[in-house]
């Protein structure tokens, strides 16, 4: 079956170790969660699957094939997109040309490109964006695009990290529907990393707890919540979660 | 052999002066400031009275040293301020090719006013003749000046280190350069910072003139463009916004160009500069944060 | 819930994109109004120029146009990339070098510049096969720097075009039997009919315009707002720099080729710092995010600079002649750029391009 | 008198109008929490009364001085500390240079730096992870970590009022908790007034207060945190229409 | 056009090149005035027209376009080589004359302008050859050592031209004992004054091929490292405003067409100088102002001898001119070098600061074509 896996990954920086022996696997059609104190090795790990970090130990691999030492591009190429941490959208272009580049990255026409990217939009539900120029964009809509530019030419994994970042309770439900559609209309094999926990337990099959570079946990969402140990390292109190509102309106 | 050592840390010495300069204002602004040079320029021009003439008419050039040396230094720091004011402080949120060609306009204007004060004949003087001594160290023989400007340099860059280093102004002064609004909102104030930044700069400026001046015995005004040029280059091998680097660079270029000069065949010494630069490419292929890459210019993802 | 319904129907992506394919040539139909109009403009100048009859003016308007191709090429990389080259100028050299050994009398080739190969000293070619020539030239000379230089961003990048343009002078300035060293190289037949500048000048406009709506446009830009993010969007950076160098630098080899045959005589040090600058200044001035910010930057500050002069050598007002001191016309050009930047510091057109009102969209 | 007043505050970009003719007021030791949709405004709103972006119209008072238009250094001066959205730290200095950073701005008074020094071990002292990484490169933060940093750095100050959008962006939910743990401890100890952009309307109703929502750049409520956090009445807001 | 006959200046009125072409310019005029005031030529009056080429090639071409469409008979362009190429192009173009102010290349004509192009001075590489055949003959100078700044063909050129000397005082006795080059704008040139030192005996002669004003810098650096021997220099370095720079300079050696130190063996050249003065309100500085004054001197010659204007037969007149006295020593043009190959310098000396004439020379044979086209 396919996959894409992280193997025995480490990462160190300047004595500092980032990642220790991570194991990690995504499927198509499947949302994984990675959670985990700040500073844990989430985007670290995000990172080495993207070719933005050589992991100092361990492979990538996609279907069995390394992919350890590919640039960024080729990465992606192969079907693997990202967002980032902060949305870092191409800031002095419209929104539709920032979706577009990614297409022409691909290597479509700019036609196709265009034509795709409009369909994006549309599918996301921010088709009246497209002419805005995505610098000026309010922050929970920089994370749409952000996710749109990302999903252009279907790649069959797709990493988050932190969507929900900065959004309300109700804009957070929002994008979980979004993301449960990535996976179960585009097929996408989806790792979404958050510290909104409700949206995490309430989204993924299967969630990875990282801390200190190390996976002290993994398992069905049930399993995570019930951790002792994932409690203790992470979790505070129930206002971090918003989970009553969430509840409340599925 | 010490001979060369010394040849090529005289000329590097000002090569790291101007490095430091540049990079002084980079720094702060982002800005590569292209009218440095012209600045150095006028500090040299200072020491004369306007005059077309082909004659130089001696004005601050007669005073004695202990009155010289701090009128000169006002005058860059001055000027560089009088920019910072006037010009640079329009363009605190330019892009950087916006600034770079507002210092190059800067420097036009410096420029071509000097040239309608005293016209474009290189003027000569003679400045501090008695530096043009010879001393003997260790064997050695130079001028007595190639030895103060190795002194000054080595005395600047460590003063200009620990300022940075250990005052609330230096760190100000960096955290204005790598945020302006930011610092402003934690209550720096960054405009008093930025103009101490251009203080410095200028005066770095008018410590070449002087040097300059003295060493060639010749005021031309297109004289600061040919160091600003290597200064330039030096702050970018040295590693953007790191002093000590930009100090290193300069003296590394120094000695680049007087070792290929003693070393190069005399058919291919012309070529002497065509192999610097290559150097100068090479070095940034491989390290292109610079020698000692200062901090932050490596960002994560 | 508005989610909800919003994607009940919809369907995936692709398959919505496979029908609504815009129109063939749509973006080129859509933008191709501004190479156009900037054509126009040229063509109009050139007329107007052609009916006075006036022999300097006739020079300074081919220098406009020189002037003109060589920003756009400098547009072609630096407003696409947002790397700053300090070194196409030396693109600007080849080319000018090229065009002169491609056609220059054999028998003066053989004096002057006894160290080139036989088959280019016996060759003598009409000048617009030279400037075609020369541009290649010009442009696998940029593919070979370009292969190195491509990988570095940022100030590094701009210094180590730097350091190409300098050592590209300090040998054309010392290679005696080849280039004739820092003496200038005469005996480049001179053009002094404006067509061939104006054709010129529109060729670079119309390459330019090709390669910003070209995908390999597309990404570059996108690389210079985000470069992280674009490599995530699959774009391979140093690639399609490398693209707008090559571009970019075969736009810069005509234009030192033009140049060469407008003046007739080339000497190294003209394409140096002070072109370097003054062809920076002329881009940023107008705006080097937009092409038409790059032409509109050199007709506008030309303008100015003849104005300028105008007003030094003196203008009859009434009675009395009213004349600039000498050297004041360029302190002024520097404070009025000066003022220009500070006012719109991202230059005179912004990031926007020339077009009619109505089909005012962005790009 | 109140500690900050804003009155009929507008901020214009070119064309857009992202805060239309805002009041509100806050008491010394008062907290505020502000929320409301993308694109509210509310972001506009704190860059206003922090000096950094202009204000078309209306006036902000604060500490009894009159800021409109003032130059952001000044209006830190007068105790108003803030932490921006999408976190800015100095990327090229160390975590604790960022810290010291502020605490120029007191170097007038006599024992300014042994304050400091405590305010950097209080700091230390909520955020342990800080302390660790205290000489490290602060842009190789992870992106929790230097929100951690820049909350920190805001407090070192010394401020009478603090506002910081989205103090939760990116925290893990154990720190999210100790950071408002120690802004009810300031407050408590130093009457520290707090303006807090906040998404979490369940942070909101448990630590109380007042709160205002804003959408399309007006205020739409006004009111108490913890009945207003649950009601439907925000959510109606929220979305600008009734529930369907 | 029939009442007056043109010269058109296209010359630097601003930037670099001013300070060379504003003064060969004020002594042309000094010559068109006293032409004028003596009833003119061939009866009509000189009509001055200008054009600035703000010390830069394109507006070079422009100016000198310019000054053609003002019906300019003689076309007067900057003095260097380089600067003045343009404007001297566009004249050839036409047809018309165009005479460089004091320009030293030999490019500066036939060779690189073309048939219709002359200089009003002297090459560069007979400073050289004289220089060196001066030192050997007179001074007794034995080991040479030649320093050469490759900024400019005119440094060349002079190093060229004792370059072709050298062989024949070798021949006598005299030794090349070294070389170096440097740039004009060299910060330092203390790798190359360190070279000269550690030769086992320093050099009897220094041939420095340079002009200012790097010349000055590399003078005044050899001497603060205490090199003693003669320094020996092209026309380029002549003039005193500059001494100051390297107070009490000594065995300092330059070769000139007149003199402006007030002791030129001619009287009217004093006379010329007190004229200069007079209209400047200066001294000339160097003797760069001279070829201006033997430019329209020769010129207007052969306008009289041709009866005409017309470029082709002055031309024929000029070429004709063989040993053609002049204020400022004899001057020869021929179908093949429209610039002086061989003709009669003053050797000024510099002695603790104070320089003045002290011989002149012409050197034994005429620079070959082939040392010049080298
Ligand atoms: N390039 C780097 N150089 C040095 N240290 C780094 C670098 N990148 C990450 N780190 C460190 O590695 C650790 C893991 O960082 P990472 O960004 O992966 O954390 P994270 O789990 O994503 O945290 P957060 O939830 O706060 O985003 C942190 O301590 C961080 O400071
Ligand atoms: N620099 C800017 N230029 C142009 N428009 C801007 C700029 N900054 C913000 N805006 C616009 O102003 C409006 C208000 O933005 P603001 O960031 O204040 O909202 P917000 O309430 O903070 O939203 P969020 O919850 O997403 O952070 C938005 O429509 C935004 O697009
Ligand atoms: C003024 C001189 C030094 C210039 C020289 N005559 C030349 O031909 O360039
Ligand atoms: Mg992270
Ligand atoms: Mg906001």
């Amino acid at each position: 079956m396919s996959h894409l896996s992280a193997e025995n990954v480490s990462v160190s920086f300047a004595g500092l170790k980032a990642l220790s022996s991570v194991d990690l696997r995504i499927t198509p059609g499947r949302i994984s969660g990675l959670i985990g104190p700040n500073g844990a090795g989430k985007t670290t790990l995000v990172n080495v699957l993207t070719g933005f970090q050589a992991p100092t130990e361990g492979t990538i691999k996609l279907d069995g094939a390394a992919l350890t030492g590919l640039k960024p591009h080729q990465v992606r190429r192969r079907g693997i997109a990202r967002t980032f941490q902060g949305g870092r959208l191409f800031r002095d272009l419209p929104v539709l040309d920032n979706l577009e580049v990614t297409g022409v990255g691909l290597g479509m026409s700019r036609r196709a490109a265009v034509a795709e990217a409009e369909a994006m939009l549309d599918w996301i539900g921010i088709g009246a964006l497209g002419t805005r120029i995505a610098g000026t964009l309010p922050y929970t809509d920089e994370r749409r695009v952000a996710i749109g530019r990302a999903l252009m030419g279907r790649p069959a994994y797709i990493l988050l990290d932190e969507p929900a970042a900065g959004m309300s309770a109700l804009e957070a439900r929002e994008l979980s529907a979004l993301i449960r559609h990535i996976a179960a209309d585009l097929g996408c094999g989806v790792l979404l990393i958050e510290h909104n926990v409700g949206l995490v337990l309430g989204l993924c099959e299967h969630i990875v707890v990282l801390d200190s570079g190390a996976i002290i946990e993994e398992g069905p969402p049930a399993a995570i919540r019930d951790s002792e140990k994932v409690r203790h390292a992470y979790m505070g109190t129930a206002a971090n979660t918003d989970l009553p509102v969430l509840e409340a309106m599925e | 052999m010490l001979q060369i050592l010394f040849d090529a840390l005289s000329l590097g010495s000002l090569y790291a002066l101007g490095a430091l300069g540049i990079a002084l204002i980079f720094g702060v602004m982002r800005l590569v400031n292209f009218a440095h040079g012209d600045v150095i320029a006028f500090c040299v021009f200072a020491l004369l009275w306007p005059s077309t003439d082909a004659m130089a008419i001696v004005f601050a050039g007669q005073l004695p040293w202990y009155l010289l040396v701090p009128f000169v230094l006002l005058c860059g720091a001055g000027l560089s301020v009088l920019c910072e004011i006037v010009v640079f402080r329009r363009f605190r949120q330019a892009n950087p090719a916006t600034m770079m060609i507002a210092s190059f306009a800067l420097g036009f204007v410096i420029r071509y006013f000097l040239l309608m004060l005293f016209s474009s004949r290189p003027k000569s003087i003679s400045l501090l003749p008695e530096l043009s001594q010879p001393v003997e160290i260790l064997g050695a023989r130079l001028p007595l000046l190639q030895l103060i400007t190795i002194v000054t340099t080595m005395v600047i860059l460590i003063g200009l280190t620990l300022f940075l280093r250990q005052t609330r102004f230096g760190l100000e002064m960096r955290a204005a350069a790598e945020n302006f609004s930011m610092a402003r909102m934690l209550g720096v104030r960054a405009n008093r910072v930025i103009m101490g930044a251009f203080a410095l700069s200028g005066a770095l400026a008018a410590a070449i003139a002087l040097i300059f001046g003295a060493q060639t015995g010749t005021l031309d005004i297109q004289m600061g463009a040919s160091i600003m040029l290597m200064a330039f280059i030096a702050t970018v091998i040295g590693g953007l916004g790191s002093l000590g680097g930009a100090v290193l660079a300069g003296f590394l270029l120094g000695a680049a160009s007087v070792i290929m000069q003693v070393m190069l065949p005399i058919d291919a010494r012309p070529f002497r500069d065509a192999f610097v630069y290559g150097a100068v490419i090479l070095v940034l292929l491989f390290r292109p944060q610079g020698l000692i890459a200062a901090r932050g210019t490596k960002e994560r993802v | 819930m508005a989610v909800a319904a919003s994607l009940a129907n919809s369907t995936a992506a692709g398959a919505a994109a496979a029908e609504r394919k815009p129109a063939r040539f749509a973006l080129a139909r859509r933008t191709i109004l501004t190479p156009v109009l900037l054509s126009l403009l040229l063509l109009a100048i050139a007329l107007i120029t052609v009916m006075t009859g006036s022999r300097p003016l006739n020079q300074t308007v081919i220098d406009v146009f020189v002037r003109v191709i060589l920003v756009v090429g400098l547009y072609i990389f630096i407003g696409n990339s947002g790397v700053l080259s300090f070194g196409h100028i030396g693109f600007t050299c080849l080319g000018a070098y090229a065009a002169a050994w491609l056609t220059i009398n054999p028998m003066m080739k053989r004096g002057s510049l006894p160290g080139l190969p036989e088959w280019l000293l016996a060759t003598r070619l009409p000048y617009w096969q030279s400037a075609v020539l020369a541009a290649l030239f010009a442009a696998l000379a940029a593919l070979i720097f370009g292969r190195v230089l491509m990988r570095l961003s940022g100030i590094a990048a701009s210094i180590a075009t730097f350091a190409m343009l300098a050592m590209i002078n300090t040998i054309y300035s010392n290679w005696e039997s080849v280039t004739g060293a820092t003496s200038s190289v005469v005996g480049i037949p001179i053009v002094r009919v404006i067509w061939p500048y104006l054709i010129g000048a529109v060729v670079a406009i119309f390459i330019a315009w090709a390669h910003a709506i070209s995908r390999s446009g597309l990404a570059l830009r996108a690389a210079r707002d985000e470069s992280t993010a674009a490599a995530a969007s699959g774009v391979d950076i140093p690639r399609e720099r490398l693209v707008a160098f090559v571009i970019s630098g075969a736009v810069m080899g005509l234009g030192g080729a033009l140049m060469a045959h407008s003046i007739g005589v080339v000497t190294p040090d003209t394409f140096y710092l002070g072109l370097t600058f003054i062809t920076l200044s002329m881009l940023v001035v107008g705006g080097m995010g937009s092409l038409s910010g790059g032409v509109v930057g050199v007709v506008l500050l030309s303008a100015l600079i003849q104005a300028l002069r105008w007003l030094e050598a003196g203008v009859s007002l009434g009675e009395s002649t009213f004349a600039l001191p000498k050297g004041v016309q360029e302190i002024a050009l520097g404070v009025i750029m000066i003022v220009i930047l500070a006012l719109r510091p991202s230059g005179l057109m912004g990031n926007r391009e020339l077009t009619l009102p109505r089909s005012s969209r962005n790009k | 008198m109140s500690l900050l007043a804003l009155s009929d505050i507008t901020i214009r970009y070119s064309r857009l109008t992202a805060v239309r003719n805002v009041s509100f007021s806050m008491d010394e030791g008062e907290i505020l929490f502000i929320t409301g949709p993308n694109g509210a405004g509310k972001s506009s709103l704190l860059r206003a009364i922090a000096g950094v972006t202009p204000v078309a119209g209306g006036r902000i008072d604060l500490a009894g001085h009159e800021i409109t238009g003032q130059a952001p250094e000044n209006i830190a001066r007068l105790g108003f500390s803030m932490v921006p959205e999408g976190r800015d730290v100095f990327g090229s200095l160390t975590t604790e240079e960022n810290l010291l950073v502020g605490t120029g701005m007191h170097a007038r008074e006599r024992g300014w730096r042994s304050r400091a020094a405590d305010e950097l071990e209080a700091v230390y002292a909520t955020f342990p992870m800080l302390k660790e990484r205290r000489h490290g490169q602060a842009g190789l933060l992870s992106g929790g970590q230097q929100q951690m940093l820049v909350i920190g750095r805001a407090l070192m100050t010394n401020p009478r009022l603090v506002a910081i959008d989205e103090p939760s962006l990116g925290l893990a939910p154990n720190i999210n908790d100790q950071v408002y743990e120690r802004l009810i401890a300031l407050r408590a100890q130093r009457q520290l007034t707090l303006l807090i952009v906040e998404q979490s309307s369940a942070r909101a109703m448990m630590v109380g207060g007042r709160m205002i929502l804003m959408r399309g750049g007006q205020i739409v409520l006004d009111g108490d945190a913890r009945t207003l956090g649950n009601g439907e009445a925000i959510q109606a807001a929220y979305f600008g229409y009734e529930d369907h | 056009d029939d009442e007056t006959i043109v010269i058109g200046f296209a010359t630097a009125e601003s930037g670099f090149m001013e300070a060379y072409d504003k003064p060969a310019q004020e002594a042309a005029l000094i010559r068109i005035d006293e032409i004028n005031a003596a009833g003119g030529l061939l009866g009509k009056q000189i009509k001055v027209v200008k054009a600035d080429t703000k010390s830069d090639r394109a507006e070079g071409a422009k100016a000198g376009l310019s000054v053609l469409d003002q019906g300019a008979d003689l076309v007067v362009v900057s003095c260097d080589y380089d600067f003045g190429s343009p404007a001297a192009l566009a004249a050839e173009d036409a047809g018309n004359i165009s005479f460089f102010l004091c320009a030293e290349s030999v490019k500066a004509g036939i060779q690189g302008v073309g048939p219709h192009s002359f200089s009003a001075s002297v090459l560069a590489a007979v400073q050289g050859a004289t220089m060196a055949e001066w030192a050997f003959k007179e001074k007794g100078a034995k080991d040479f050592y030649r320093l050469l700044d490759t900024w400019t063909a005119y440094n060349k050129g002079i190093c060229d031209g004792f370059d072709w000397m050298m062989p024949k005082l070798e021949a006598q006795g005299a030794k090349l004992v070294g070389e170096d080059t440097f740039k004009n704008e060299d910060a330092s040139i203390a790798a190359q004054v360190t070279r000269i030192k550690s030769l086992p005996k320093e050099p009897d002669a220094i041939m420095l091929c340079t002009m200012m004003p790097g010349a000055v810098s590399a003078i005044k650096q050899l001497r603060a490292a205490g090199i003693n021997s003669m320094i020996l220099n092209g026309s380029g370095v002549d003039g005193s405003y500059w001494l100051s720079a390297v107070p009490d300079l000594t065995n300092f050696y330059v070769p000139v067409q007149g003199s402006i130190y007030g002791d030129d063996p001619n009287p009217a050249v004093l006379k010329f100088n007190a004229a200069y003065k007079e209209k400047t309100g200066a001294d000339p500085s160097s003797q760069y102002v001279f070829p201006g004054y033997v430019m329209v001197d020769v010129w207007a010659k052969a306008v009289e001898r041709a009866g005409t204007a017309d470029a082709d037969a002055v031309v024929a007149e000029l070429e004709k001119m063989k040993n053609e006295p002049t204020l400022f020593g004899p001057r020869t043009f021929t179908p093949e070098l429209h610039h002086q190959n061989q003709t009669r310098y003053l050797i000024v000396e510099t002695k603790a600061g104070k320089p003045g004439v002290v011989g002149n020379w012409t050197i034994s044979e005429p620079v070959p074509m082939e040392a010049l086209l080298k």
